[in-house]
């Protein structure tokens, strides 16, 4: 409970500070309508080229847009030692850490949320499936999770905008994965069996995992 | 280094010290509880993935009996059949780089087709890989299948080599004495 | 500065040994790779169905086994270095992940010049290439979060970090044909090989390869632990000069 | 079946020669590291000696 409570504190500072700044959702969602416009001209060669391939943008553009958030995220706590403040404060690590997952996945979440209708119309996908939907959120709690783990370690270092990708991708692997492919199988409108038999309930392994581990090694990382 | 002259701590000190002390042992025991967490999590994970998730799912390629079983595969879409070469069923063009072969179901490791298996037709235009023609080779090719030709319209051709390494005397003990001379040679 | 004049005379000994030690090992390797080029080139077979070019298996295969026991030895002196916090298990953990990543980046080039004239193709995206690259990826992350880290202390910690979970990658890229449908063949040597696999000789030239390229990484590996050694005690001497 | 497998010679070369340039770079480039470094280890710790502890700056670079 008091876990929880610390958490929340944290995440909800962050909100309230993204309610004011806009700084975190506002980069990432002209981040996200560049990556389709560039996925377009990259892509678009053939009329009806893009079905085979859309899974595949969607998770890419999620991926690069919530590693751009979560790097925000953090890096606001670098300003005024913000990072220490949180570190100082007295609340558990699993605290500080959980309050700033929460955080970065309510921005993800946000901010998937106002582009599935733009991939709707831009890329013409049925994005707007309550399947996808429980694809997208399963994923991103796995994305969110490590992201936050990561962020930490890469916000504190002199390369930050390229370590974090570089941690995190090898990591998340297994759920780009699932989530491709249970979102192509939940944009082909086909049965979804195969979602919730195989892909929905790997994530769910995934996300436990992570939010097992993650937690664990962050009060480790932070203890010096 | 030396305590010589180190006098013991005031009380409250000590005091600190000592609730450092138990926060450390309830600190170790939370990381014991943790371990067991993730112990769980762990074994849950595999076995759960042993049961279901990964083996088999993503396939790389369908064997050509796959393909032809399966009719959703045939609308033109881009995949990757594997299979052994019906040598028989070669045919090139004099002049031209367009060739047609059928692609049967091959036992990995054993050299050729099985027979009496059933074939795919296929049609490739380009330079063939030099491990084409050997038996030992599972060739996949990517491409799609015309449903209206029946003819499978090949990309690109690759060739999966053998999981057994055997050398040119043991596969041919009765090979071309020239031959045998050439393999121990080096080059 | 007391204690760098004061150094006691048993260490110094003992590090002119681990020297000479170092030159023998040098020495033995350029012999056992000698010997092995010799059977490699002049005694393996010829491969009945892939010619010449399978030769290049008596490097790939080593080196790519050794490139998993540089990570298997930098996740063990990472937690080594977590529990003890000591600078000599640091160094071991970063050594072995840097001749680690010089193994696994060779094994990839060695499988890519050998895929081109095999598969024909130079990549496919199919799971031992894959995973393999993943591992690459994070062993590279490895060496730039000790570059990058704000103190060295941090560097140490996360390093040893991203050695342990990194690992978790290498069983999965040893299973990976096992595991998954792929144009990689199946494993030739380990627990999961299948019998007869391999000619006999062809096995014999391959542990010998083995021997010989354990050899030659450990020499690399005790070649980087002197130098990071040797770096340590002259960036040590150089903070010591400048807070004089 | 008594057809010849191929040689691709050049992908053999091509291999080992990769593999016996960067182990061979890798060596050497240690060594010379670990030689410079050393030879300036001991310059420093020779200025260090005969100024006796007051002299420590020169040596950084």
């Amino acid at each position: 409970m008091e876990l929880l409570r610390g958490a929340l504190t944290v995440a909800w500072k962050d909100v309230r500070l993204e309610l004011r700044s806009r700084e975190v959702i506002a980069s990432a969602l002209v981040f996200g309508l560049i990556v389709v416009v560039v996925f377009n001209f990259g892509l678009n060669r053939a009329p009806g080229s893009l079905a085979p391939v859309a899974p595949g943008l969607l998770w890419v553009a999620y991926a690069f847009i919530g590693v751009l958030a979560m790097n925000r995220a953090f890096t606001r706590e670098l300003e005024h030692g913000g990072l220490d403040g949180l570190l100082l404060a007295p609340i558990s690590r699993d605290a500080v850490f959980l309050g700033k997952m929460l955080g970065s996945l309510a921005f993800m979440l946000v901010i998937e949320a106002i582009l599935l209708p733009v991939f709707a119309v831009m890329l013409d996908l049925p994005t707007l499936s309550p399947t996808l939907g429980l694809v997208i959120l399963l994923a991103t709690v796995g994305f969110a999770t490590v992201g936050t783990f990561f962020a930490g370690i890469a916000v504190q270092t002199r390369s930050r905008e390229i370590l974090l990708p570089v941690l995190f991708f090898p990591v998340v692997v297994p759920v780009i994965i699932a989530a491709v492919e249970a979102s192509a199988l939940a944009l082909q409108g086909g049965p979804m069996t195969a979602v919730w038999t195989r892909w929905a309930p790997l994530l769910l392994v995934f996300d436990a995992l992570y939010l097992v581990i993650c937690p664990w090694i962050f009060g480790f990382v932070f203890e010096g | 280094m030396q305590s010589e002259n180190y006098t013991n701590p005031p009380a409250e000190v000590s005091a600190y010290l000592e609730s450092e002390a138990t926060e450390e042992r309830s600190g170790w025991r939370s990381h014991r509880m943790r371990l067991i967490i993730l112990v769980g999590v762990i074994a849950l994970a595999v076995a759960y993935m042993v049961y279901a998730a990964f083996p088999g799912n993503t396939q790389y390629f369908v064997s050509v009996s796959e393909f032809l079983d399966d009719p959703r595969l045939h609308d033109g879409q881009t995949l990757r059949v594997a299979g052994a070469l019906d040598p028989e069923s070669f045919r090139r063009e004099d002049g031209s780089a367009s060739s047609r072969f059928a692609l049967g179901d091959k036992e990995p490791d054993v050299p050729g087709l099985i027979p009496g298996t059933r074939v795919m037709e296929a049609s490739y235009v380009g330079v063939l890989p030099d491990l084409f023609f050997n038996p030992h080779s599972e060739i996949i090719l990517e491409g799609s299948y015309d449903a209206q030709s029946g003819v499978f319209a090949t990309d690109n051709i690759l060739v999966k080599c053998p999981s057994k390494y055997q050398s040119l005397q043991a596969e041919n003990p009765d090979a071309v004495p020239g031959a045998a001379g050439a393999t121990q040679g080096g080059y | 500065m007391a204690a760098i004049a004061g150094r006691p005379a048993g260490k110094a000994s003992w590090q002119r040994g681990l020297r000479d030690a170092r030159l023998w090992l040098l020495l033995i390797t350029a012999v056992l790779m000698l010997v092995d080029g010799y059977l490699i080139f002049m005694v393996a077979p010829t491969d009945a169905v892939l010619g010449h070019v399978q030769r290049i298996f008596y490097v790939h295969v080593p080196i790519s086994i050794l490139s998993f026991l540089g990570f298997l030895i930098c996740a063990v002196a990472g937690i080594g270095y977590l529990i003890r916090r000591t600078e000599r298990w640091d160094r071991v953990a970063h050594a072995s992940a840097e001749v680690g990543v010089v193994f696994v980046t060779l094994a990839l080039v060695t499988g890519i010049i050998w895929a081109r004239p095999v598969w024909n193709a130079w990549w496919q995206w199919e799971p031992r290439l894959t995973t393999t690259l993943i591992l690459w990826f994070i062993y590279v992350a490895y060496l730039m979060i000790r570059q990058y880290a704000p103190t060295p202390q941090q560097g140490r910690t996360w390093s040893a970090v991203v050695g342990i979970i990194g690992f978790v990658d290498v069983p999965i890229v040893y299973y990976s044909v096992q595991w998954w449908q792929s144009i990689h063949p199946k494993q030739v040597i380990g627990p999961e090989a299948a019998e007869g696999a391999l000619e006999p000789i062809m096995a014999q030239i391959l542990v010998f390869s083995l021997v010989a390229t354990l050899a030659l990484f450990t020499y690399l590996l005790l070649e980087r632990v002197a130098l990071r050694g040797i770096e340590d005690r002259l960036s040590q001497l150089r903070r010591e000069g400048n807070t004089d | 079946m008594t057809e010849l497998p191929p040689t691709n010679l050049p992908y053999l070369f091509a291999a080992f020669a990769v593999v016996w340039v960067v182990f061979f770079i890798y060596a050497a480039y240690m060594s010379w590291r670990r030689q410079s470094a050393q030879r300036e280890l001991d310059e420093m710790r020779e200025s260090n000696g005969q100024e006796s502890g007051s002299g420590g700056n020169d040596g950084g670079g």
